[in-house]
């Protein structure tokens, strides 16, 4: 039993722990894990921005209806087994006994309420539901087997359903249907939903059951949750106190319950301030908003405090990649910008080294915009490719694209007579971006060609981006950079309008052809046509060939021109903690940053208490 | 008197709808809303959202309508006392600001109140010394205050209240006590950080307050009064504080309107840096989401404080100033 | 031998003010004593150091003001030993000892009334703190000795008056409250720097027996500090002239008035003006500069003649008719009904023949500005009219606009009561003059810049001083400088609005002769107002008596003082303090009466709430009375 | 000199037998003759004079205002040079003797290390590296005044050397020579707002003063609610409009209009105050009797009146204006790199890190403080000199 609950126990208000379990548990063998079980207790510090932070913990916590294990392998987790037949149909066995946070059974009903009165509800869900229960556009067929066994048949293959259940932000299939009842009013008694509906202050119920039964971000204590801490502070507030979940169905070998650690404390606060917090200990466990840059002076304070700064790798493709706006609006720059020679050329203009000795103290790697070593389908070329320092080939390159002319002071003109100036926009006010663009800068004025940072608010940055008044913007590289071939490869087609290199070729694709430009150019053609090849493949050798042929496209084409990857994340770890791997992979996707580490298996080691 | 009143109240009221109108037309300047901006967090971070739920949200909260619409909704709505919904929190703008409004209250009057304990003894003295060493150091000192950009100063006394007195960094109270009811130990522990930013934003304001109160005071030193005052046999001290300060305090409290909100946003960055939970970040945040009711009727409420604060400092002088009082509000 | 002691010694006193390089020397070895229970006037000419040495027995010198030689010995008659009298000169400054004397031993009344007072308090709470600091009194006790005392000087509500603020009283009852402050400790002196200065003479007439009375009743002793010669033969006992830091002449008031000796002395009295003056009889003023008329007078000389010989001599160059103004009355009371309008000027009607000189008198607020402005167009009349008539045909001035109300701006202009603030500190002396000439255009920069130049010469000034700031001039030169921007358009009628109330006796008598030579000369006409009859005696050949925005009287001058009908007119004249010990003023007769108040008019000059009832009545040879229609000529003659 | 009468004795008519000349009051000593000669201006600078600190503020501003010409000669290095081998070292002392012998101006040159476990570099002097400053020497080239290629400079390292007087940044460039580029923008920040500030101010408070009725109610009104929105909001909103593509010199410009328009209200204030009570005064009433219109009024009469008062109020303006820069930069809508200023600098030195490790970073921030304080105390001195003629 554990402590934290023993006197509920006792005094009855909670039923013993083996009420609380389903009766097959999720068992973690520690020690084959290389961990030490370990002992319950203790609070888990974190510090957060704002209220839209809350969201971390479901990370954090990581508890899916399938989930990646640290070698990206799919693996049930509140389900006791998933059936796949050639990604068509799906079978889904639930635990027996598995219980919801306030301790009423987990069953198929949770996922009927989901599909026919959230999914299928025209006010809940204006547009229909999650994409990623469509295959092809179909929806699918939903049955219930028995109370433990649900089923989803689609016609054509939908490989991407089960990554999507096991994503960070996953897709949700199930809901409390016992506790959303009362805000729907096919289930709710009138008077009583309309006297709910007025003590919220909302217009409907729609939006009240809306705000009821946010799952990704806890906001509302009193939703029943499958994860291994629920929100016990309703808001608004600037500290949240997370409570342990008595019927967390995960326990280690020796039977006890997880997670570990019985609370979390989230503080809210300035974001600028992290850093000085952690460093005097006011946080436990902390990577989110310290930088590379915070390391020194954490470092310094490690004693003081008794905590640890660790090194993890960020999971970004590249940690700035420049990317060029295929969809210009200005004619004649979008037709240099599509001419490979002339991308080619701005990445081999680039000092990498220089960049990474400067700013990342040489610990990053001078990479294009690809897959981490990590990933099963990296391959060193498509790292390499056109990364070396060359300025005399980038110049030669340059002269051919057609700005081979120079004005008075050495800078290259367009066509056009203009000068070739470059704005180059961010989002926010990054430090580090601001560093990186004026080191490029002074690379590219070595070519010849003067460039502008230009850093907006992120929402006018992507607009401009989106009508194609951006010539060639800054971000991260792909955001999952350790795929298998399980995930789909769409950051790798021109798919999204949030693709900035090609964003409304993107918004074409997404909207059906609806919005946007239609692709025009053969190679970003072809990427589609993998994607699709993707989405209809059937086997993962299949599936692997794909990604092979996208990113030797993508790594030749430098649609894309990535600077650094592989950079560091600190991490800060309380010296009594335990469990937390030393170096890791650090990322959103996939990962869920800490979340596949499972921190539910973290613990303190503290002497007596 | 009273006819006074009546028309400064009845002047309040147009300027009340004007400055409602510019509030409403500043915060909508931004060519974006509230929901593309969250759309645009969201996917800095490789997360997806749930566009079928921000379109539910858009029309939930009347952006399909035109902003002239919004706007009347909004006015009504404030003259109702309805503040709005607040975006970001999915809570009426009145359980959003909350708590934050007293902790803001508590810093803003205990700064006001640090102003004057300081300032009032060194510009008087300041005044009375006119050109010594002294009269030079102190006004050095209080512009000192006044020239150190406020968040720098923030970060200097943070750093080293931390390293010093081991106080936890940013904040008003440690972190135990933010979600706790009031008790003798949260009172403390607020009492132990609101020096800090009292400090700081009040080192600026003393600067310029020492500044004005050494300027008026030298003026008021030189009327005859003062003379008359002495040809009584008066001691000098008796006769500073009943006469040439009692007249200068009609300064101050013809700006005690102005004092309220200047502090208020005096102290925004500050309360930014120091990550205080006060309505300061909450504010800032509010207008760089977009979060527009949170914003607006938070910026309303600050300026409806200003209006309503220069009505009482009329008033308050025209109780204190007979000259206003008996002549009718002649100013 | 006499019997009082002294009760104030100063001896070979020196003050010397520490100025931007070097000191000046302000008070230069002044000996004098006051007698107890005796009044000794400090007189002389502006800025010759009076306010100094009472600012040094007070111990109120300015900063920048330091005793640098001799004593002030103050001789306490209540002093317990009789031990030595205290040397005020060797007292710290603020110290205990000296703060024990001011206030408690030694009274002083301010030379302004109108800012001594602090705006903020009750008049009850300022006095009533010098008697808490000074006499041990009982809690509830002051605020009735303070109303006995506020009686005393004269307040007819003293218990309301205790209440009040200082702007809620006119001038002369600050003046009085000033007194009551000094005076509620009954001190052993009274230093009283010019109070009556800034009042106008039935007002003074009052505070001067006020103070009289007291200082028989309280036994003090007083210093009074004025230039008024006049005020001087009627308080006091001994005399002492300063010129300059320097003692001219003492002695008795006897031996003042009546054996002078100095030649400051002499040309002090010489410049006054007096009613048994013989027609162009000249002032002789102490520093007589009489400008060079002659450059200005050529274009004037053609053009008077030119006039003389086209318009009728009967023709009045400015005619007012039934002359009305009223000004929105201050809000009182808790709701703030609006009190009625103050009427400022009532009904008045006058002419002003070319050449002449008209005066116009009347104790403060009888609406002699209102009057000049009203002609002068700066406020709007109510009702009535103003024709001006230079030969060219009569104007309606008040419906003048256009062209033709700019070329009336050059036919009249007006002489300011204030020669300080009536001159843009920040311009020089050369722009001040050349601007009348640049708004109107008339002519060349280089012919401005030399008719400048004449016009200096004609008041006396010297050219050299053309590019010199108003600052650095004196009351009179100032003056000057604003009768030579008057002059400037070549007017024809000034109005002069008091132009020589702020200057002392020798600089007035200097701007009068100015003034005097200027309408001899150039055939000018003027409107002189002011509220000293004897200088309008002086200068105007016409006089009009203003009582309460009315006209109760106008005739010419000597009739006028011969006879006057009115009963103000003669409440007026009985109030002139003359420098002359044969004629005391009658203080019984007008002290504390208001005299402007019709309830103390005989009654034919009762309008008995009608105004109407009141008409103009002709006493022949030009003097008119204004008076009941039902009354009888006879009667208002004897 | 008279002789004091005995007490209690009768008093002896006394008659001064000293010379008399009734022209001796008039007569001036030279002190006053001077004095009474002098213009406005030149009496303003005399009681200017007297208050010390202002002097010496004035001469302070002077020399920082003089620097802005030279810039590129004045700093050792452009501004936006890099050295990659001295990221964030601390300060070079300069030093004048090695082992007890003089040697001129000189600085030790640094050997550093990176330390892999706190990932520092670690930087130590190095006594026997010795590097002699050199002056008037060739160093970065420049365009001079952006019309004439030069490379002298000041003082330059020693050859292969650095001078770091005030330490590098985290690229590797010299702070001592970025302040001195600094102060280009932040000295000037202020001067286009104070004008925007002052035509508004002025205009404003001046017509609302001297005609009074329904245009100062309305300019009352406006005041009350220009100064009733709290500023940040509005900055937020005004820089959100200022188009995105805008070079950072025109949001350079931008921003002190924004600057400006946020500034006026304080000063129209006081203008229509001032002018309430200078419209009373007899010599307004004299040149309106003269038939001289509201322009001539206001401009030749009023306004000189309080000329003195605007000069003071324009110089503690404008260091409120520089604060304003710094502030709008900490919000991120300031001025950008590559501009530099004081603002930005600032603006990257506030965080932790810098406190705790490279506190030479913050040095930015004292020319802030000394223009702050010069301008002050110059507008005290200004102030204190205001009314030459009271
Ligand atoms: N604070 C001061 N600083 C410098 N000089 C002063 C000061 N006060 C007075 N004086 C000078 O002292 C002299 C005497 O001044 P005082 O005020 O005593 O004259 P007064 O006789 O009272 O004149 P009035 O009749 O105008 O009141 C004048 O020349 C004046 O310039
Ligand atoms: N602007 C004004 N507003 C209200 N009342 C006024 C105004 N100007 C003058 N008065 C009133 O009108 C009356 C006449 O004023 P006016 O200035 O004409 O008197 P005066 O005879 O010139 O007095 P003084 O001798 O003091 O100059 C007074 O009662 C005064 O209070
Ligand atoms: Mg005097
Ligand atoms: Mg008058």
């Amino acid at each position: 039993e554990t402590p934290f609950f023993a006197e509920r126990v006792a005094t009855g208000k909670l039923p013993a722990i083996d009420q609380r379990l389903p009766e097959q548990p999720r068992v973690l063998d520690m020690q084959s894990m290389g961990r030490i079980p370990g002992k319950p207790g203790g609070t888990w510090r974190m510090l957060m921005g704002d209220q839209r932070d809350l969201r971390m913990v479901t990370l954090y916590s990581y508890a899916r209806l399938v989930v990646f294990d640290e070698k990206l392998q799919l693996v049930p987790d509140i389900l006791e087994s998933f059936e796949d037949q050639d990604d068509k149909v799906f079978t889904f066995h639930l635990r027996k006994g598995h219980k919801w946070s306030d301790g009423q059974p987990f069953t198929a009903e949770d996922f009927r309420y989901y599909w026919e009165d959230v999914a299928l509800n025209p006010k809940l869900s204006p547009t229909g539901p999650n994409v990623a229960l469509l295959a092809n556009g179909q929806k699918p067929k939903f049955e219930i087997i028995d109370p433990e066994t649900i089923r989803f048949t689609w016609d054509t293959p939908n490989p991407a359903f089960l990554p999507s259940l096991a994503a960070s932000q996953p897709v949700y299939i199930f809901m409390p249907a016992h506790y959303l009842k009362q805000f729907n009013p096919r289930y709710a008694g009138k008077d009583d939903l309309a006297k709910k509906i007025k003590d919220a202050h909302v217009k409907d119920w729609s939006a009240l059951h809306e705000r009821m039964s946010r799952q990704y971000r806890p906001e509302n204590p009193e939703l029943p949750t499958l994860e291994p801490w629920r929100n016990t502070t309703p808001p608004p507030a600037d500290f949240f106190v997370f409570e342990r979940n008595p019927f967390y169905h995960r326990v280690d070998e020796n039977g006890r319950q997880l997670p570990y650690i019985d609370k979390i404390a989230m503080m809210l606060g300035t974001t600028n301030l992290i850093p000085a917090k952690v460093a005097s200990g006011e946080a436990d466990l902390q990577a989110r908003y310290i930088n590379f840059e915070d390391y020194t002076f954490l470092k310094h304070a490690e004693q003081a405090n008794n905590y640890q700064v660790e090194l993890w790798q960020q999971g970004y493709g590249a940690r700035a990649a420049l990317m060029p706006n295929l969809n210009a609006a200005d004619p004649i720059w979008r037709k240099i910008l599509r001419d490979v020679r002339f991308r080619r050329a701005l990445s081999l203009g680039i000092n990498r080294r220089d960049i990474n000795r400067v700013l990342f103290f040489g610990l990053a790697r001078e990479s294009g915009n690809t897959v981490l070593p990590e990933s099963p389908l990296y391959k060193q070329s498509y790292a390499d490719a056109y990364t070396n320092y060359d300025p005399a080939e980038a110049n030669r390159l340059l002269d051919l694209v057609g700005l081979d002319k120079r004005d008075g002071e050495g800078f290259r003109l367009l066509p056009d007579g203009r000068r070739a100036d470059i704005v180059i926009e961010t989002a926010e006010n990054d430090t580090v971006d601001t560093d990186i663009l004026e080191l490029v800068g002074d690379d590219f004025a070595k070519l010849g060609i003067r460039i502008f940072n230009h850093p907006s608010q992120r929402d006018a940055f992507r607009q401009r981006i989106f009508s194609g008044q951006v010539i060639m913007s800054m971000a991260e590289g792909l955001d999952n950079a350790v795929p298998t071939e399980k995930f789909e490869p769409d950051a790798l087609a021109p798919s999204a309008e949030s693709q900035f290199q090609w964003s409304r070729w993107g918004l074409y694709f997404e909207s059906g052809g609806s919005q946007g430009e239609a692709v025009d150019m053969p190679e970003p053609q072809h990427l589609l046509d993998l994607l699709h090849d993707w989405r209809h493949s059937t086997s993962d050798a299949q599936r692997k060939t794909i990604w092979d042929e996208m990113l030797s496209i993508n790594a030749d084409q430098v649609y894309t021109i990535g600077i650094v990857n592989g950079t560091q994340q600190p991490v800060v770890v309380d010296g009594n903690m335990r469990n937390v791997p030393k170096s890791a992979l650090f990322s959103f996707e996939p990962g869920s940053f800490f979340g596949i580490y499972m921190p539910d298996t973290f613990w303190y080691d503290v002497k007596s208490e | 008197m009273l006819r006074y009143l009546i028309r400064r109240f009845m002047i309040m009221i147009p300027t009340l709808f004007f400055t409602s109108a510019i509030i409403f037309t500043v915060i909508n300047l931004s060519p974006t809303d509230y929901f593309s901006n969250y759309v645009a967090e969201l996917q800095a971070q490789g997360e997806k959202a749930d566009m079928s739920r921000v379109e539910f949200l858009k029309r939930e909260y009347g952006f399909d309508k035109p902003p002239v619409e919004r706007y009347f909704l909004w006015v009504g709505g404030l003259l109702h006392g309805d503040y709005g919904y607040s975006f970001e929190y999915q809570l009426p703008v009145k359980d959003v600001v909350g708590d934050r409004l007293y902790l803001t209250i508590l810093v803003s009057f205990s700064t006001i109140l640090f102003t004057w304990l300081i300032a009032f003894p060194i510009g008087i003295y300041s005044a009375t010394h006119q050109y010594s060493w002294a009269d030079y150091g102190l006004t050095t000192l209080g512009l000192l205050g006044l020239a150190i950009p406020h968040f720098l100063l923030a970060l200097l006394f943070m750093y080293f209240a931390n390293v010093w007195f081991g106080l936890s960094i940013g904040g008003l109270m440690d972190p135990q006590y933010l979600n706790a009811s009031m008790s003798w130990g949260k009172v403390r522990s607020v009492l132990a950080h609101v020096w800090i930013p009292v400090l700081i934003i009040g080192t600026a304001g003393t600067g310029a307050m020492i500044r004005t109160v050494r300027a008026n005071l030298l003026e008021e030193l030189q009327k005859q009064y003062v003379t008359t005052a002495r040809a009584k046999g008066l001691h000098p001290f008796r006769i500073l504080i009943k006469y040439p300060l009692r007249l200068a305090m009609n300064f101050f409290i013809s700006d005690i309107g102005s004092i309220l909100p200047s502090v208020v946003s005096g102290a925004e960055l500050v309360a930014i840096v120091l990550s205080l939970q006060t309505t300061g970040p909450l504010l800032i945040h509010a207008l760089q989401t977009q979060d527009m009711y949170l914003a607006g009727s938070f910026l309303m409420f600050l300026a409806t404080l200003t209006i309503v604060g220069v009505l009482i400092s009329d008033i308050a002088l025209a109780f204190l100033d007979p000259r206003i009082r008996l002549q009718g509000g002649a100013r | 031998m006499s019997e009082t002691p002294d009760i104030l010694r100063v001896n070979q006193l020196r003050i010397s003010f520490q100025l931007q390089r070097g000191a000046l020397d302000v008070v230069r070895g002044v000996s004098f004593r006051v007698p107890l229970g005796k009044t000794v006037a400090l007189v002389g000419e502006s800025g010759s150091g009076k306010t100094v040495i009472s600012q040094a027995i007070m111990g109120l010198l300015p900063k920048a003001g330091s005793i640098s030689g001799g004593q002030i010995l103050f001789d306490d008659p209540l002093k317990v030993d009789g031990g030595e009298p205290v040397d005020i000169a060797r007292l710290p400054r603020d110290g205990r000892e000296i703060r024990h004397l001011r206030g408690g031993r030694i009274g002083m009344i301010f030379q302004e009334p109108m800012s001594s007072l602090s705006p903020v308090h009750t008049i009850g709470n300022q006095i009533e703190e010098a008697l808490r600091l000074h006499r041990p009194i009982k809690a509830g006790e002051g605020r009735s000795i303070t109303e006995a005392m506020l009686e005393m000087v004269g307040f007819k509500n003293p218990h309301r008056a205790y209440r009040q603020y200082a702007f809620e009283l006119s001038g002369g009852l600050r003046q009085r409250a000033m007194l009551a402050m000094a005076l509620i400790c009954h001190p052993a002196l009274l230093i009283a720097d010019e109070p009556t200065t800034a009042l106008d003479v039935t007002i003074q007439a009052q505070v001067l027996n006020l103070m009289r009375s007291l200082q028989s009743d309280l036994g003090m002793s007083i210093l009074l500090i004025t230039h008024d010669l006049g005020v001087v033969a009627n308080m006091a006992d001994e005399v002492v002239v300063i010129y300059h830091g320097e003692i001219m002449e003492a002695g008795s008031a006897n031996d003042i008035f009546r054996h002078p000796q100095h030649p400051y002395l002499k040309a002090l009295l010489a410049a006054l003006p007096h009613f048994d003056m013989k027609p162009g009889e000249r002032l002789t003023a102490l520093r007589d500069t009489s400008g060079d008329l002659a450059p200005v007078m050529t274009s004037r000389r053609q053009t008077l003649a030119e006039q003389t010989s086209t318009a009728q001599p009967s023709t009045p160059i400015l005619a007012v008719n039934n002359l009305r103004k009223t000004y929105p009355g201050k809000r009182s009371g808790i709701l703030g009904k609006r009190a009625e309008r103050v009427v400022a000027v009532s009904d008045v009607s006058f002419e002003i023949k070319r050449g002449e000189c008209l005066g116009l008198v009347g104790e403060s607020g009888s609406g002699k500005t209102s009057i000049g402005k009203l002609i002068m167009r700066a406020i709007k009349a109510d009702s009535g009219s103003v024709v001006f008539n230079n030969g060219s045909g009569p104007v309606d001035v008040l419906a003048l606009h256009g062209p033709a109300g700019r070329r009336f701006r050059t036919a009249i202009q007006m002489i300011f009561q204030d020669p300080v603030s009536s001159l843009s500190p920040r311009m020089t002396v050369l722009n001040i003059i050349r601007e009348p000439l640049e708004i109107h255009n008339q002519g060349s920069p280089s012919e401005q810049t030399a008719r400048v130049a004449d016009l200096m010469s004609a008041v006396g000034l010297d050219r050299r001083f053309l590019n010199r700031y108003p600052h650095s001039f004196s009351g009179g030169q100032r003056q000057r400088i604003g009768i030579a921007r008057a002059l400037a358009l070549d007017p024809e009628l000034i109005i002069c609005d008091e132009p020589v109330s702020a200057l002392d006796v020798s600089v007035q008598a200097q701007v009068l002769n100015l003034l005097k030579d200027l309408q001899r000369e150039l055939g000018l006409t003027y409107l002189f107002i002011s509220h000293n009859l004897a200088v309008v005696d002086y200068i105007a050949q016409r006089i009009a008596v203003l009582a309460n925005g009315r006209i109760v009287e106008i005739a010419p001058r000597g009739v006028l003082f011969r006879s006057p009908a009115h009963s103000y007119t003669q409440a007026l004249l009985k109030a002139v303090p003359f420098p002359d010990l044969d004629h005391p003023l009658d203080f019984t007769s007008v002290a504390l009466r208001g005299a402007s108040n019709p309830k103390n008019w005989a009654p034919q000059f009762q309008d008995e709430g009608d105004p109407a009832s009141l008409t103009p009545i002709d006493l022949g040879q030009g003097h008119i009375v204004l008076a009941r229609a039902t009354i009888d000529r006879k009667e208002l003659v004897a | 000199m008279n002789a004091l009468p005995p007490s209690s004795g009768k008093l002896v008519h006394y008659v001064s037998d000293a010379p008399f000349d009734v022209q001796s009051v008039k007569r001036l000593t030279p002190e006053q003759e001077r004095v009474y000669l002098a213009s406005q201006w030149r009496l303003m600078w005399w009681k200017f004079k007297r208050h010390r600190l202002a002097v010496v503020a004035s001469l302070v501003l002077l020399v920082l205002y003089g620097t802005i010409p030279f810039s590129e000669f004045l700093a050792p290095y452009n501004g936006s040079t890099r050295n990659t081998d001295f990221i964030r070292s601390p300060p070079q002392k300069m030093h004048l003797f090695h082992d007890g012998q003089f040697v001129g101006p000189f600085v030790y040159g640094k050997d550093y290390r990176l330390n892999m476990t706190d990932l520092k570099r670690d930087y130590t002097v190095n006594h026997a590296n010795l590097q002699r400053i050199r002056f008037f020497c060739h160093g970065d080239p420049y365009q001079f005044w952006g019309l004439v290629p030069a490379d002298v400079h000041l003082m330059c390292p020693a050859d292969g050397g650095t001078l770091f007087l005030l330490g590098s940044d985290r690229l590797g460039r010299d702070v001592l020579s970025r302040m001195v580029y600094g102060a280009r923008i932040s000295l000037t920040v202020g001067l286009i707002g104070i004008s925007i500030s002052f035509l508004l101010g002025i205009t404003i408070g001046g017509l609302a003063g001297y005609y009074g009725g329904w245009f100062d109610l309305l300019s009352q009104r406006a005041i009350e609610i220009v100064h009733s929105i709290p500023h940040i909001p509005l900055w937020l909103a005004l820089a959100a409009v200022m188009p995105v593509t805008w070079s950072p010199m025109l949001v350079y410009f931008g921003i002190t209009v924004i600057l400006g328009l946020m500034d006026w209200t304080g000063l129209a204030r006081a203008v229509r105050a001032k002018l309430l009570s200078l419209r009373e005064e007899d010599y307004v009433l004299a040149a309106r009797l003269m038939g001289a219109g509201t322009p001539r009024v206001l401009f030749r009469h009023l306004l000189p009146g309080f000329i003195s008062h605007l000069i003071a109020s324009a110089t503690i303006t404008i260091p409120s204006m520089i604060l304003g820069e710094t502030a709008l930069s900490f919000l991120g809508l300031g001025l950008r790199p590559p501009v530099i200023s004081w603002g930005v600098m600032l603006n990257e030195a506030q965080n932790m890190n810098v406190v705790a490790l490279y506190p030479w970073l913050m040095l930015p921030v004292v020319p802030v403080i000394l223009v702050i304080l010069t301008f002050n105390f110059l507008g005290d001195g200004l102030r204190d000199a205001a009314d030459p003629y009271n």
